[in-house]
């Protein structure tokens, strides 16, 4: 047991605070345009962090990727970071046909390129049966038609990871990688509490190489569990890093803010406030790094050690957000505070990679109830 | 004991009920956005409407044009008008400062502004809080020196709602800096368009410009719009604060989004293709919200009718305001909740349910426990009015 | 719409707040002898209170009765009076046999003799296919075989109200009025954790009069339903007046109660703490005698109101309870301190009449859902 | 990182678990009833057997015979024993007087006294709250007085656990009434049959008796009892409360009362014949009663792993406890509501389900948020110490 940071890893949790309360933060997520910003998130190789080095990455593995991840959740980090690292390249180094990952892992890794998932369709549901739009063989490869949607990044990727389903039964899944010049694409935005640039992707008898097949025909769906789970493991801990720095600003702000004549951190429900922030902060800190660490090393216990965490972490970040609010009074309230774009984060990253309900219900059947 | 209205007060429901539903546009869900040109037109028009049927200002005496009506009627107009979302209800004019005035007012300000407010054709805005304030209202710093048969005043109000849409504001002010805080304290009426009055929007974090900021550069007011004794304004400006503090509006907007999402999991098919209101535990949560919402307006009710006995119980308001305010949140959240990653597509999305308004309100009733009197205030007016607790 | 007492039920909570004061409360719970308590509630004329004059009794009407036993759940009244004025007595004026009213209701309505009631078995299921015992026909009547759980008050009453299997559909179900002297009957204490006495009741072929059959055969399971939803609205406004008790006894401790030189009364978190049991107790009252009264005025709204009621109460105050003791420190854990007599009561009505499974379910169907 | 323990420690884990199944009686479903004479028999019963084995004081240096085992070590051997309801942990000897002799001991008192602790040998308990303190511990009047070569003892202490078994006590007494109030305070041991010693039952709402009140009526101790330096004893004393204030026994009692629950609900039948833990609604807490023991469990391994760092970070042991208590009062009453009516039928009696443990248990860990600082000062503690918010 060791639940602090070894030399890797504290390594990669300075140079990413250092950074991301530079670079990143609040104002990055108004301005909306991030191209700059993703310029230097390249330089500094995080695209490749967790990557092969055979593919220019730099190998550092998945633990110290959610360190990364951490801090990119406190920072409020914009761009395909969490798309490409943590979930699309696990399975193409794991799944994808060598010239597949030849021609676009080094691309991604250095983040000249970017990519996106295409799993969710209209229900927005993680079951196969679920998975509705089709690819159909053709002579030279596959012809996918569908409609996807919550496509985070959708319009700014190269690539898209396309879920379609090949076969009858329910599990007949196969995963593609869609290149986002192809034909039939087309897309729709959709305004998204985070301000993500989230996107629905229509594909119409998209044609896809052969070579784009990532694992076996009707054998993609145990690849979307492992996505799902990673997705919200990471998601768990940029939480924890969004709930650590909500925190820290509310603690600053009442011990600035006086009212009656003493600053408002003075008072007791304000610090029984700040305390229940803590103890929720530091609960889903320790259960979201033990949750990432679970999926590191595939341990047994991963299925529930991720949907404890995220649903740890769904139900008290948002609350640590509100409670926030709360001990800003009205100043909070406003668009012109930073507050808001946290909480928007908040109540949307809680909902991703399976919501309270599906992991309940995911929880419970490891529990064997 | 009895727990129902009259047949009278039943009767006045449901007019007013086909009243909303001739008078607001078809397929209505609100709620509106004042800072647009059609809200806005929309609120003006309901407003007219409203004061045609009399009913703008029923709960005013009747030598004032009112009708006397009972504080249960005129809760049953809060609760209706709330729920259907419906624009048009001038709590400002016709709630706070109309009977200021006919309590404090003169002879020349009762005649001068009462008739305007009964018509709903004078939109007023509040001027309480400051920038520095908070809680802590009695701290405001804005200034008002007695100049002649003129207050020049100078300072800055906050989280004005509708000041860019109103005529007149009411304002505290402070006119004797060395007497004590709540008593250096008057109340002045300040036309909106005198020079030196300028007002800034503030966007709130749900999107919409319903507050302002506004400063006072030697604004010139005549002193006869002076209301109540110099000095005494801390009392008349309070007077004003029971009513904002009433629930009923927050259980009237949590009512109406229980009924949209109970809907909502009527329509709605789970994963096991039953309707969503089949799912156990969606059941569960649904109750218990429904006890929420029911026992928050037994405790608006309990304020009217306290009211309507002569009685005025500080700690029941206290606890209506907050038990309201609470339900409201509580049916938001389990909404976004239920509606799941569709719950963070912002109104006006392609594909958004309920049209994206859970989020849109879940943001903006963010300010219901911290607006008039944070939860954590009316806590401690519950315990030190109520219980009788030790203030230290 | 009038929140108030009129006359009479002013009336009746002014007297029964004075008697019960001196009369109940902690002592009388502790004593578990409750003889010379009970004779005086007869006295009062109390067992009657809402009894048809022809019967012996008082005839104020249900409300009247609601009001009592909000104060008798605030000074924890002993004695089966809950049993026989709020369940038994209702019924039997509805639908028992005149012969049976005129010889058992003037000895019950003036306290001379008790009624229990024995309708659960061991699932304590308020569910017409969960009655599995029988009552079959004899020459002189019927004959009644089996267990019945959870009967308050079983070994001290005279009369017993039982639901017997009559028929084979589930919901052929008759009720029985029970000579507790009758043969056959034997009983087992078990402990309760209000110190009510409780026995579980078994019928071996125990014979019963023709005419002690409660309406007709195979139709008595609307008088349960009916008497389930009396006895959940009178227990909330029991709990409602525990509630009250709970608080005012709580608020009185804090105020005199000193630590670090000042009443612990004047720290922001035990006032948010009593405050918060304000709200609770102001909620539960409102909807216990919004219950009560749509109980006795049949309205339609009665099983919602009744279950929000018995939901409410059955939340909130156990949990007023809970923040009572957390508010008395270690004092109130003790078992010489009164607190846990209240606790115990709470906890004990909560379940009783349909639990919060049972309630959630109902209120749910009557709003649709 | 790393989220595991080592091989090591979890073998030691497996021989405890197979120790306690050993010793423990055949169906032990504890938890032990002290008061009884089969109870305390098994409580030192138990903690010979542990001595046997050398896991008593296994967190001790070698020097005293412990084995310098790790604090997370240390925290497996907590975690099992409380999981399974075992008594003989001898917190008061073993945790808290043996460390502070230790470290403020003389040679006589160390060389007295922690052979005997380490063989099981000896009952301390320990005598800090009196009847006028509460939360203020360090207001504490019980008097001590030098005469000669002894302290003369006046005053009482209240909430002793274990008094009446016990052999000795390690107490708080004021020997300067004079100094302010944390100054003036010592640390004495006192032998629990010392003439003027009297001990009386307080008996808990559970219906056990584990508290006492003891009174010292001019109980003569020899000088050489003093542990550490005159008017030192407040740094002395509070060296002891951070061990108890370790969440990891609430986690486990909690964790075990989950399990039970969990097996409750596969093997009852709900009103559709399927069992319990079919039931979306019922699912679903027991999910979230199961995160909030992880998250709590956490914490306590945190706490742990700190001590193993050198550091003592006060505010996560208030998150630990804080978050232990709470997480098995949320089972506790789950519990009882699903038991419904049998979850207040009480031990004992016949038809009890679950042996009426959960009503037991749910009446007796109500003093969980309350001793060894109330849920309220540990929320205080995280604002001061963690947060640094100001104190006024």
């Amino acid at each position: 047991m060791d639940l602090g940071f070894n030399e890797t890893e504290e390594m990669v949790r300075a140079s990413a605070q250092e950074f991301l309360e530079r670079e990143a933060g609040p104002e990055l997520a108004r301005s909306g345009d991030a191209d700059a910003f993703w310029s230097k998130v390249a330089e500094m190789g995080w695209p490749g962090l967790a990557v092969s080095e055979r593919y220019g990455g730099a190998d550092m593995g998945l633990v110290a990727l959610g360190v990364l991840i951490e801090q990119w959740g406190a920072n409020l980090g914009r761009g395909p970071l969490f798309e490409f690292s943590v979930l699309v390249s696990p399975l193409l180094e794991a799944a994808a046909d060598e010239r597949l990952k030849k021609e676009i892992l080094p691309r991604l890794a250095d983040g000249s390129s970017s990519a996106a998932i295409a799993i969710l369709e209209q229900s927005a549901s993680w079951r196969p049966e679920d998975i509705r739009a089709t690819a159909v063989k053709t002579d030279n490869g596959w012809a996918i038609t569908g409609t996807k949607h919550f496509v985070s990044y959708g319009d700014e990727a190269s690539q898209i990871l396309v879920a379609a389903r090949t076969g009858d039964r329910p599990s007949d899944v196969s995963i593609f990688v869609v290149n986002r010049e192809a034909n039939g694409i087309s897309s729709e935005t959709v305004n998204h509490a985070s301000g993500t640039p989230t996107t629905v992707l229509t594909f119409n008898e998209t044609t896809v190489d052969v070579f784009r097949i990532v694992g076996s025909e009707n054998e993609g769906w145990p690849f979307v569990e492992a996505l799902m789970q990673k997705g919200a493991a990471f998601r768990a801990i940029q939480l924890a890093g969004l709930g650590r720095h909500v925190l820290d600003i509310t603690a600053a702000y009442v011990k600035e803010r006086k009212q009656f004549g003493v600053p408002i951190g003075s008072f007791q429900a304000v610090q029984h406030h700040l305390a229940d922030m803590a103890v929720s902060v530091r609960r889903v800190e320790q259960l979201a790094r033990q949750a990432v660490w679970s999926v590191a090393e595939s341990s047994p216990d991963a299925a529930k050690q991720v949907s404890r965490a995220k649903l740890a972490a769904s139900e008290l970040i948002p609350q640590v957000c509100w409670t926030a609010h709360q001990c800003h009074g009205a100043i909070g309230f406003t668009q012109e505070h930073d507050l808001h774009l946290y909480t928007r984060h908040a109540l949307s990253w809680a909902v991703e990679f399976g919501d309270t309900a599906a992991h309940t219900d995911r929880l419970a059947d490891a529990l064997e109830l | 004991m009895r727990f129902e209205f009259t047949t009278e007060d039943e009767q006045f429901r449901s007019e007013l009920r086909t009243f909303l539903a001739e008078q607001l546009p078809d397929g209505w869900t609100g709620p509106v956005d004042e800072s647009s040109k059609d809200g806005w037109a929309l609120n003006q028009r309901m407003r007219k409407a409203l004061a045609a049927r009399g009913w703008l200002v029923m709960h005013w005496p009747e030598q004032y044009g009112g009708q006397d009506a009972s504080s249960l009627r005129n809760i049953i107009f809060a609760e209706e008008m709330a729920y259907h979302r419906a624009p048009g209800n001038d709590r400002f004019g016709t709630r706070m400062i109309g009977p200021v005035l006919m309590f404090y007012g003169t002879d020349e300000q009762k005649s001068k502004y009462l008739p305007d407010i009964a018509a709903g054709g004078i939109q007023w805005c509040q001027g309480y809080s400051e920038p520095d304030a908070g809680s802590d209202l009695a701290s405001l710093k804005t200034r008002a020196v007695r100049d002649g048969d003129k207050f020049i005043i100078n300072g800055a109000k906050i989280w004005t709602s509708l000041a860019h849409r109103a005529d007149m504001m009411f304002m505290l002010v402070r006119t004797d800096p060395d007497a004590p805080k709540h008593r250096g304290i008057s109340m002045l009426l300040v036309d909106m368009k005198t020079p030196g009055v300028e007002v800034r929007p503030i966007y709130n974090m749900a999107g919409s410009h319903s507050f302002n900021q506004v400063t006072f550069d030697d604004v010139a007011v005549p002193a006869e719009n002076l209301v109540g004794d110099l000095n005494n304004g801390w009392r008349v400006g309070m007077s004003v604060l029971n009513y904002e503090r009433s629930g009923i509006d927050y259980v009237a907007w949590g009512q109406r989004a229980w009924d949209e999402l109970a809907q909502f999991c009527r329509d709605e098919t789970g994963p096991n293709g039953l309707p969503l209101s089949a799912d156990p535990s969606i059941r569960r949560k649904m109750a218990e919200l429904d006890v929420e919402i029911e026992g928050a307006r037994l405790l608006a009710y309990e304020v009217a009718w306290s009211q309507q006995q002569g009685e005025a119980p500080a700690d029941v308001a206290s606890m209506s305001k907050l038990s309201g305010t609470l339900a409201n949140k509580s049916v938001l959240d389990y909404g976004l909740q239920l509606l799941g990653m569709y719950g963070v597509l912002e109104s006006g999305s392609p594909h958004a349910k309920l049209q994206g308004r859970f989020f849109k309100m879940r943001m903006f009733y963010t300010s219901g426990e911290i607006l008039a009197g944070t939860t954590e205030i009316q806590k401690n007016l519950i315990a030190w009015r109520g219980l009788e607790l030790p203030r230290v």
